[in-house]
């Protein structure tokens, strides 16, 4: 089991999701977080104070899949979050020793096969 | 009978003795209520604007919906016949009769209404005014059962509710009907408007029943800028509901005016002491609380007593509803934005409290306990009874009618999940995510881009 | 040629003989028209929070400074020279000439104006009565383009549409111009403000193109509540809007602004039956477009036709923009707001109406279908179709030259990003998370603490 | 000495005759002075949001609080006392005296007040009027020290400085005491509100002290469209501010009125156009602030210049706050939210500029600088820097009487925590995780469900 | 030391914060998220525009414990977030090499055993 | 490669940005998140609802870095998020198994390497 964490612009989410729906990854949950990288900083001004935002919007991806989907899901979220500019974030896959579908009890691969 | 009308005690009040002869229009009077019937009918959105910010994000949208849709179904409804059974001059003590409905006879003279003796406004423009009243009756009643209570059942609910029972109520007290002849004396709707809705939502609170969550969970408000603008809003719409009441640009019309600002005021220090005393902190929500029961102990007193004295009712109001409040949250009772404890209990006060502080010699018209009229307290006690007996038992009856034809309540998945999303297919706040465009668009929109797919 | 101004309609319907003199300054009516001016001025902040509301998160700023932005620029615009060339009453049947330009002549007794045959408030009042109607008209445009449009482009182009498309419309309806001797009624703007502004709107939208992700990614209002807050508060500055355009506190006021009150309830009502038809649910959103669509349709109506038919007119005015709307979603027209849906289509739903409705026993001037006129519809009809070509014409050949000199539409870099970062170096809501304070500030600025560094 | 009251002013300024004898109450011009105490009242909400948009998220309650609870201890204030001292016809050139203590002879007559000679609305709403100046000029004081001063130190701070300081300024301007006998005028506040709260704004932000983390972290605005919508009330209730300030629905009314429209409109224009050079892009922070200062400028010249010097005024206004405003955020006075850039230094532009500007051919009563007489220019000039002086004063020896009674700041520990979680022990915003309801609660409420524990 | 990283439905929250404090697991994050998996996508109207929800509310709990107490906190969050209803969520347990208390310095169990 | 995630207050975060950048660790992602810990709880009321608030506002890091940078990142986070009052915060460090940087394609370490 491995847990999949990306990181990628907001304006990709959509079709980054589609990727996923297409490559039978169903299971996923996001988040909206800011990072920072190697994009240029916008200057802002609100009155007389001037600042420099080092934090850009992105969504994060988390995805529990099994072995066998790992190549998928990353090359899925590879294609769909892509544009070839500073900015288009990262992937993490991490080990997981155990999963659990809380409804059901089921455990590891079952937790995440999705239920039709 | 329509000696006893609000309007026309403004204009006793005033000594007059013009009203022999029909009065004429006035334009300085026109203009006055021209923006004080804007002013009431802002109030509505200002709740939904108070009730909105109290209530979880989840719900913000149903809340505000009970208000605004008010503003439709009860404003035409109120056109078409609810005026007619209001305040026609004909009919019972108890309703009036249908020589008014469809708007006939309302038209851009001074003549035709019950208080035609003293009307120097079209008849239209009178009928508008009391138009927003009815409305916002209406909707103040939505704050007992938000977040549970399915929305078409609701809006058959305040349709009907806004004919019948807020009809019966206007007419007793304006229409020159029961209580009016009784003697009592609601400047601008501590009864009608107040009592009447306070009790009917308690009512409705129980005949729906709790939330699931309700005393589980906490309940909490999710965004309180909105409650407070929504004060500010009711607050500023205030002036038109009480000072408009004299429906007259005059002395009695800027007492009133005066009054609104002075005892929501005194409501608002004592309810901050209040808060100070006991938790050691002055509360946002209990400030735009505090504002609101002050308007409402106010309104039946508005014209009726002395600027000193309504800054002692005012104060003296913050009371009751305060600790009615803090009883009720421990309670099992679901009236989730405490319509009761704010509109009821404060309507009550209010209603009492002139019988105790008016004076003749401010009003033109009657005394009460600080002239030595013990009775009038009595009687305006009596009226508030009937209020609240009226009040409740058409509720009651209404609401079961309603069951019959529709479930009044959502299911508890429904509430699980939020009454914006599952009775009005939408949210407050969206970010777009995870939204997808459905089929009967434009091919393009399910195929974000040509390559997407791979 | 003042004749045919919408204010001496009003004073002729009084039937006052009064006007054979010229009339006096009054106090009730200048306390009226100084309030309405107020109330249509916070109409364009309402629009602000209406438009603002539906549209991205990421773009609540640049919305909402189209409106804000109006206030200034085409205020000054019109106090200038935009006055002038709309409402002088010297010039040709389609533009006024410089007599009053910089407000010359402009002064506080009630002469100079074009409807000094019945002026009853200072000169400058009504001057300043129609800047608010040329500011918000401007501003209305902003929804077909927001997300997108270049704000410097957007500035120039409604800075000089002021005074030049619109000022030509007023001339042509209210100057005493073209369509006023054609015989066209236009109460309060139908078609000077709506059909005009909605027409502008369709054209830009044209000639801008969508939006990158319009048609491919939903775009989800931020903040219904804020939908519903500016639905609320245009109602309300809609009062002064038409009850206004009486220029007195008098009866036709007094008509027009219950009629305000009526066509927009109705349309209410029936936007939700449409609604719960279509999908089962009543939605918040659906429920401040209809408020919109009805205040749009009774405007040009207002003064004319009676309360009976306002509601009348206010229910059919719900169905084609519902359906114009609906449609619109699904086209590949980006009128990101649906200003033509809403304005031009109930715009001249309302003109059109206007002429079957009105009745001389009502307005005292002239007849519509409904009394036999069938005339008095082509009328109508024929006018909208001037504003529809006028407008369209103007704008088109202004927008393009505007994109002679700047560019007209943001990068689709800069619309990823967001035009609150792009066109105003701000955002609606910051947290401050990783905002560094820049080099300009105090050194204290730079290193947070001495030993922050290691 | 009440000659000098901007209320005689403008009656003067109609050149009429009719005060000789004493004159009668008018319909007309208490329609427009209700409405205008409405207005004015509806401002320190406004203030509340412009303010409260302008904070962190966790002072957002706080801030709004400042203002709202003005409107409860300042209101309640000025009725005991404060309206007596500061414009009672009686007492001293600087204060006056008790004869109007507990409104005693504030009554429904045009009578007993300072300005008699030409008071056409009941004394008892005058007074009301007079307080909505009151409570709004010490709400603007809090400004400067949100999400730092305690909140009980702030509710005694302005409660006594309400009907001190303030009455002092008033009594010595609209009173007939000091600076009227100079013959300094002030047609609506310029000194008395703005230029007595900018300084005593200042006063507080230097006896307070910054911020922990001012000049360190950027302290962004958490709702910038707050800011929008409180800028937009602001302007809506200051046209009753100015207009109202005839006391009366006449031409100098109507003048008062449109200035305040066109002023904020040209300093609007202006305030854009500086942004652009300097940063490139318009901000909306940037347009809230400028209508703000331009309404501040306008605010003392407002009935006494012609509508052409108004745009003048607005558009000059302009440069010393937008530079004020800048040189501060990088100095280290943490007058937070700017009220000394905007009121202070706007209210001294426009006090000056008043007496550049003013004509007696405009108001009938006295000459400027562009009429020849430099004299009014150094009159006005030490009218305002003694408003700083006895401002700056008042406020500092105040300020160091309440810090011996209890501390003013915050520990910086309940700063960072957030001013609405340490002050008013609740949070603007809450999604409800992890609030558990505490004992005092039905049993229900601790065990969520009987299975929950295991 | 392990990662419990979980899914629960926001409704849930505070019943599963209470079986946490009861079962002795006193230190944790939580935030929100959007999550997608089996449940059924409602759909949404804005004026003309029908879009279907394809990510539901959820809450994702973060918490740092020592291997002795995977057990007991998975059992807390099982029992606890339960409705049987599609749309329970998932929990995974991560493997951890280190853990620090930022305010003491202490490391690994020391660092999430909670302050009495 | 390691995933480096922190909780820390949300009036250090500047701090620790800074401090961060200062140790060349540019490439970083940050959410919001609720804690509970050993804070003492405060209480609100509104209305007659008095409620323990048992969660705290905090800032999470999310940082991927190459095995070396763990020391500097971990030092620079306990030095700029450190006050010594309770509620400070954790730092966990978990094993990553691989790393992608969606622009490029480039894995694991080139891939956290910020572009120059
Ligand atoms: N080392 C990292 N750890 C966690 N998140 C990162 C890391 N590096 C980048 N990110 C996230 O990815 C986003 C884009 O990374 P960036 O380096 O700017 O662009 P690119 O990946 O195209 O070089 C950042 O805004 C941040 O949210
Ligand atoms: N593979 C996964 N990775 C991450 N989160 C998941 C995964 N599967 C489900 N979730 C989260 O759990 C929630 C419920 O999962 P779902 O499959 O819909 O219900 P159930 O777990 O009852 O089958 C989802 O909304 C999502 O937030
Ligand atoms: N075991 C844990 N797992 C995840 N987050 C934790 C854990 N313990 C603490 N935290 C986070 O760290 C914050 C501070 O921890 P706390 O124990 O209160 O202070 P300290 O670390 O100084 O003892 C908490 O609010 C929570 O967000």
């Amino acid at each position: 089991m491995k847990l999949v964490v990306a990181i990628v612009r907001p304006e990709k989410i959509n079709e980054v999701l589609e990727a996923l729906f297409k490559a039978e990854v169903r299971g996923l949950s996001i988040s909206r977080v800011q990072g920072h990288g190697g994009e240029t900083d916008e200057v802002q001004t609100y009155r007389g104070t001037t600042v420099k935002m080092e934090l850009h919007e992105k969504v994060r991806l988390e995805i529990g899949v099994s072995d066998s989907f790992v190549g998928p899901t990353v090359r899925a979220i590879m294609a769909a979050a892509h544009t070839g500019e500073v900015g288009d974030g990262k992937i993490f896959v991490l080990p997981v020793e155990k999963v659990y579908r809380i409804r059901t009890g089921e455990e590891d691969t079952a937790a995440v096969t999705p239920v039709l | 009978m329509a000696i006893r009308s609000k309007a026309l005690l403004a204009a006793l009040a005033l000594g007059s003795l013009a009203f022999a002869e029909a009065p004429r229009l006035s334009g300085a009077d026109t203009a006055w209520m021209l923006i004080s019937t804007a002013l009431v009918l802002l109030m509505t959105p200002g709740l939904a604007f108070f009730y909105g910010g109290l209530v979880r994000a989840k719900s913000a949208l149903n809340t505000m919906m009970m208000s605004f849709a008010a503003l439709g179904f009860v404003g035409i409804t109120w056109a078409l016949i609810g005026y007619s059974l209001a305040l026609s001059p004909g009919g019972s003590k108890f309703i009036g009769d249908l020589s008014l409905a469809l708007l006939h006879n309302v038209g851009l003279e001074n003549k035709g209404s019950v208080v035609d003796s003293i009307l120097t406004i079209p008849h239209l423009l009178y009928m508008a005014f009391q138009m927003t009243f009815c409305i916002i009756t209406a909707a103040l009643i939505s704050g007992a059962v938000i977040d549970r209570m399915r929305f078409p059942a609701y809006l058959l609910f305040i349709t009907v509710w806004s004919f019948t029972v807020y009809a019966v109520m206007a007419k007793m007290v304006w229409g020159g009907g029961f209580l009016a002849q009784l003697g009592a004396w609601d400047f601008a709707g501590g009864t009608v408007v107040h009592i009447n809705a306070g009790v009917a939502a308690l009512v409705a609170a129980l005949v729906l029943g709790p939330r699931k969550d309700f005393g589980r969970q906490a309940l909490l408000p999710h965004n309180v800028p909105f409650a407070l603008l929504g004060a500010a809003l009711l607050w500023f719409g205030w002036f038109g509901f009480n000072g408009g009441s004299a429906l007259a640009a005059n002395s009695i019309g800027s007492l009133a005016f005066v009054n609104t600002m002075l005892a929501p005021m005194a409501t608002l220090v004592v309810w901050a002491l209040l808060d100070l005393t006991r938790t050691g902190k002055v509360t946002a929500v209990g400030a735009a609380t505090g504002i609101v029961v002050g308007l409402v102990a106010i309104t039946p007193a508005a014209g009726f007593i002395s600027p000193g004295f309504a800054i002692v009712l005012g104060a003296i109001a913050a009371f009751p509803s305060y600790f009615v409040l803090l009883w009720r949250a421990r309670s099992k009772l679901d009236d989730s934005l405490d319509v009761f404890a704010g509109h009821g209990v404060g309507g009550i006060t209010g209603a009492i409290l002139t019988g105790v502080f008016a004076q003749k010699s401010v009003n033109g018209v009657f005394d009460g306990l600080v002239a030595g009229n013990l009775n009038q307290v009595l009687v305006q006690a009596l009226a508030a009874g009937t209020a609240v007996l009226v009040s409740g038992l058409g509720t009651f009856l209404l609401l079961k009618l309603v069951s019959l034809l529709t479930p009044l309540k959502a299911t508890t998945k429904e509430e699980a999940t939020g009454m914006d999303v599952t009775q009005h297919g939408e949210e407050a706040y969206t970010s777009g995510e995870g939204a997808i465009l459905v089929a009967d668009l434009p091919q393009t929109a399910l195929k974000p881009k040509p390559q997407a797919g791979d």
